[in-house]
């Protein structure tokens, strides 16, 4: 436990908003542009007051234009600017996603070096909230698939508060996914919370078991899973992966080494998943580390349904996690 | 009919006018159920109301044929029942239960039912418009006198898809009657703030597509407009645009708080409650009795308690169909 | 060999006109529609001719509007027409996501099976020609993450010629990647080559101590390898996937039960190419079967250099697999 | 200068005059030795070719200084050399060389040169639009007075990029030059094929934005007309568009074989060749002599040969450094 005097209780959507407002306080160059950024508060109130503390200048109300708007986020980078683009939610990003690959993660390389682009994007991901097909989309995984861009996933309030100002502080393009679900995830933090590193997977509970991997909108179900697992006597370790591009293989091969066995627990559709880019690691890095199969709890292949029984079907859950790991650690010997 | 006429508006026809009136009540009335049941939390995910912008769809809706197409929003509950989509049905699928005219699969954003070819219920702004201009195009190349009506509100102007389909309808001549939902939001953002240019038929012209602005506040005015559009795209002119100029009475979803705009604004608008000023108007012409209106609400409430009704008595889906909807062997078997 | 009377000599390119041509003469309700498809005949001279034969209402040269246009497709197929769309590359196709993944992908689902999607759109995938990074993506597996669609990769002359009348059979969105580099591919076809199954791998070269997975652009490369191995007395099967969603996990597993030993190569970027989800399923249903773990020739995560020398050493090349597979085999027992 | 004027139009300045000749002249003998480069492979991918437009590119970079922004197409060798990029490093990037302008990893289609702020060299049609818009509101919002100068094809009006671009520049009065380089064709696609609309000028009055038609054969007229928006551009009047009516000469790309267009239209096109036309008024306002073409042909020559020659002596970027500019880490170690 913190003292009081140097914590406060606070929430993640708080916390990302402390971390919005400290970007924009030390550097002139930072602005923040998007859809209902401004007099709407933001479409999760992320950005609520800002418009009224900094100016229409600085937290800008695009049109419904995410193409255009995204781009210009890479093109007001490439101009000396550092701006922060929030598009609504990771759905709506699909409509500026030639923009993100063919340029933002491009013209670095194709200009051989000389035009970096210091672009923050930032958007809302994932299911839960029973928004159906078009709304639920956890696509951070699929773009961790491009060169050229990193991707992280804050899953706790240092990293809703820290990310920010780092990723502020690369050279490139990086993407920030917030998953809807933890924004109102309350906690304490300490009052000199600032900037984190956003290259290293962070080990949430050391364990000896099994090691259960995961990041965003899964974290809090996985360690939920390990609480009860313990109540088993299976000690399991949580790895946060935090970045999903670059993903930081050592701490998943530590891991596995020392636990020998896995289980990754990802909100992305099974097939093609980040999932399946982790288990090849493992495959590649620690088979002979293995005493059974690593083994997957994803989203269920369906578009995402509103009925909330199906949906939560189609997610996974700290149950299922469970019955993963028991099974896993009864197949033991 | 009595011939002395306090106001100068043309004569209506009774039945048909007390038709018009009925329909958007309907609407109302089963909207502000919708909202108590959300609630209740009977209602779950993102709800959008259309109260205050019922002309615009119960007008429109008479200018269509049975076998014309309906393409709208996540905003089209008036909509569907305009078109005559079964309350019950409706209300059941926001209930999520498998009696949903999607099966509870889609929920408030996606209503969808094949018997009165409404296409649903698109929760991506501007992403319902190149399906209207394929099925006209279906439409054209099978030789067909039908129409497709495409809503879509005007934040969906700025969207890129609006102009790559104003374009291609307009090219090939495609019998698409774009309604146009200008109730000067986007969320949070007044299209004087989206648009440089805020005269939504002049882009519609630009294209070459025939553009009228018409009050859509006023019922009749919503149905001649829709009327002659309709003919004129049956008749094989190619698409054409009709700006309803309406406005939002509730907030843009159960999460807004309305920063954007304020109180006066709003009242001044409900002062032109399509409901209210048409309710005049036939009192006015000696058309509307207190017995009539007493009996439309009764009729409305009825319905209304039958679809509630409806959807409590439904089922939820069994679990073991979660992926049956993904490809068409599920579906079918 | 095949009776000179029985087959001709034919190309990747003419396999696939010669399929469209058949479609559009078998069934009315075909129809092409893509950037130059018609006067100029098609960008890599697929369609070449069509537009005489068929005439300009069913080869349908349209605007630069991809996203419009894919929606039309989609939109077209729910009117009852079997549209095929021609993206010109999959580098163009990110423009049309949205319409591909929130439409196309859902409304099936969204709609609970009432509405199904009857389109094919084909695009050319693929490195290889010194195109650059904006030319030259090979998303084909990032595609195959999708549910809701199903996607090819016809790697020979027969799948060439035959996929793509079951593709359009398919009650639902098929989409169909044609490697640039397989166009001029020659050999002999059956003269009465028709319609194949898209559902199933097929082994292209059957072996006993090594599989060598692969599909589209490295097919060639792999069985080249697979020659130059087989003079260094190893027997390497090769695998073609021919389908990357629905994915034939059974012939893979069957195959990998066989030799114990397996490599994939893909010319997708590594991390999170399908090639990852292969060693996933491998990992979950053949672990016990592995003598080493699975190893994956990918292309190196760069956007894709246009100098030749750098392009060919961020492909996969047939030294590679040969280098890959002998390490592996050596490292036997 | 005589007095005696046989033609009406107005009077040249000879030392400038020349100038604009003696660009048009390196851009067009550079872009025929490209061609023949091509056919002797030394120049591979996508070639595609500006000769019959030079006027253009010339004629509007005499209105941009040194500090203002460039963002064209893959059609702009005309606009780098034009902007002052080093022949020589355009050549060496044609041919690959690490001494290219982007280091051998653009080529012909991605030319960038941080030294004239020559933002590339963009091969998604339209893909450039939002980049420009970018750097202008980064100019803007930093209080810089510059311009920042956007070429794209007519082809590219169809995008939706198009219209949320011309849309978010006017509605933030961003100094952006828009330069609509009007050749009547999109590979094989005519104008009146792709859009319903064919005055392009009406459409961008349609976003407020000032739209002028110019002859873009005519080098005075191009300058002139730049000049002017430029102007108004600088000093903040927002965006301006600029249609330059012109034709490209030969095929689209080296694979081109124009099937779409009659040999008379392009004949009768080449009457109106900006060079030849110039020089005819040169000499019948007797400012050029046959002494003075002779000159400019041979430094034009004596550029080429000197480019070719460095571009030969260029060396390939060493294999290790493949993925070297994917991030910057990897470009500044
Ligand atoms: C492409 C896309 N961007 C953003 C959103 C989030 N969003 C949902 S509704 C809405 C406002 C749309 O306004 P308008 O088109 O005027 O329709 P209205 O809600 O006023 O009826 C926004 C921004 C979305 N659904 N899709
Ligand atoms: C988004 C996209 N679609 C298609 C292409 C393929 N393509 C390359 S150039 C071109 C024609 C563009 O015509 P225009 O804009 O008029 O420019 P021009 O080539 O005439 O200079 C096309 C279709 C592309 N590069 N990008
Ligand atoms: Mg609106
Ligand atoms: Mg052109």
């Amino acid at each position: 436990m913190t003292a009081e005097a140097k914590t406060g209780r606070i929430t993640y959507r708080e916390a990302m908003r402390t971390a919005l407002r400290e970007a924009l306080q030390r550097d002139e160059r930072v602005f923040l542009m998007g859809e209902d950024v401004g007099r709407y508060g933001g479409c999760f109130a992320v950005s609520k007051g800002l418009l009224e503390e900094f100016g229409p200048e600085r937290i800008r109300d695009t049109p419904l234009s995410e193409s255009a708007f995204v781009g210009a986020g890479i093109g007001a980078a490439l101009g000396g600017m550092r701006p922060i683009v929030e598009i609504m939610t990771v759905n709506f990003s699909l409509l500026a996603l030639d923009q993100i690959v063919n340029n933002a993660a491009t013209i670095l390389h194709m200009s051989g070096g000389q035009f970096n682009i210091p672009l923050v994007i930032r958007m809302t991901t994932g299911a839960g909230r029973q928004l159906a097909a078009q709304h639920s989309h956890s696509l951070e995984g699929w773009y961790a698939h491009i060169p050229g861009i990193k991707v992280l996933t804050p899953a706790t309030l240092e990293d809703a508060r820290g990310m920010l100002w780092t990723a502020l502080q690369d050279p490139d393009p990086v993407l920030i996914f917030e998953h809807g679900g933890l924004y109102n995830l309350e906690g304490e933090l300490a009052a000199d919370a600032g900037a984190v590193n956003i290259d290293k997977a962070a080990v949430r509970r050391p364990g000896t078991d099994v090691s259960l991997i995961t990041y965003g909108g899964t974290l809090g179900k996985t360690l939920q899973a390990a609480e009860e697992l313990a109540g088993m006597s299976i000690n399991a370790e949580v790895l946060d992966l935090r970045s999903l591009r670059p993903l930081d293989t050592a701490s998943i091969l530590e891991s596995v080494t020392r636990t020998h066995r896995t289980v990754i627990i990802d909100e992305g559709w099974r097939s093609g998943s980040i999932s399946a880019e982790i288990s090849a690691r493992i495959m590649e890095g620690a088979f002979y580390e293995l005493d059974v199969p690593v083994a997957r709890v994803c989203s269920a292949e369906v578009p995402m349904p509103y009925s909330r029984h199906l949906e939560e079907a189609a997610l996974p859950q700290v149950r299922t996690i469970v019955e993963t790991v028991r099974q896993m650690v009864g197949s033991r010997g | 009919m009595t011939s002395s006429q306090p106001s100068q508006q043309p004569l209506l026809e009774r039945n048909h006018s007390l038709y018009l009136l009925r329909e958007m009540l309907r609407i109302r009335r089963f909207e502000e159920k919708c909202a108590e049941l959300y609630s209740a939390t009977k209602i779950r995910g993102f709800l959008h109301l259309y109260i205050g912008e019922e002309a615009v769809a119960v007008g429109v809706m008479q200018a269509l044929e049975p076998d014309d197409a309906i393409v709208a929003t996540y905003r089209e509950h008036g909509h569907a029942l305009a078109r005559g989509v079964s309350p019950g049905a409706i209300m059941a699928e926001m209930y999520g239960k498998q009696e949903g005219c999607s099966r509870g699969r889609g929920g408030s954003m996606h209503l969808f039912d094949a018997a009165t070819r409404f296409y649903g219920g698109n929760a991506i702004v501007g992403g319902g418009l190149p399906l209207a201009v394929g099925l006209a195009l279906a439409d054209k190349m099978q030789g067909r006198q039908r129409v497709t009506a495409c809503f879509f509100g005007e934040g969906a102007v700025a969207e890129g898809e609006f102009h790559e389909c104003m374009n291609l309808a307009a090219l090939w001549k495609l019998p698409v009657l774009f309604c146009c939902e200008n109730n000067l939001y986007a969320m949070g953002t007044a299209l004087k703030r989206s648009e440089s240019e805020i005269d939504l038929c002049l882009k519609a012209t630009s294209y070459e597509v025939p553009a009228w602005p018409v009050d859509g506040m006023d019922v009749v005015a919503v149905e001649e407009a829709a009327q002659r559009a309709a003919a004129a795209v049956r008749a094989g002119g190619g698409p054409y645009f009709l700006e309803f100029r309406t406005y939002r009475f509730r907030a843009h979803s159960m999460f807004d708080p309305q920063l954007y705009r304020d109180k006066q604004e709003v009242e001044a608008w409900k002062e032109r409650d399509p409901l209210n000023t048409f309710q005049v108007r036939l009192r006015e012409q000696g058309l509307l009795e207190d017995a009539d209106l007493a009996r439309l609400e009764e009729e409305a409430a009825a319905e209304i308690t039958r679809a509630v009704e409806f959807a409590e008595a439904g089922t939820w889906e069994p679990l073991e169909d979660l992926t049956k909807y993904v490809y068409s062997e599920g579906a079918r078997s």
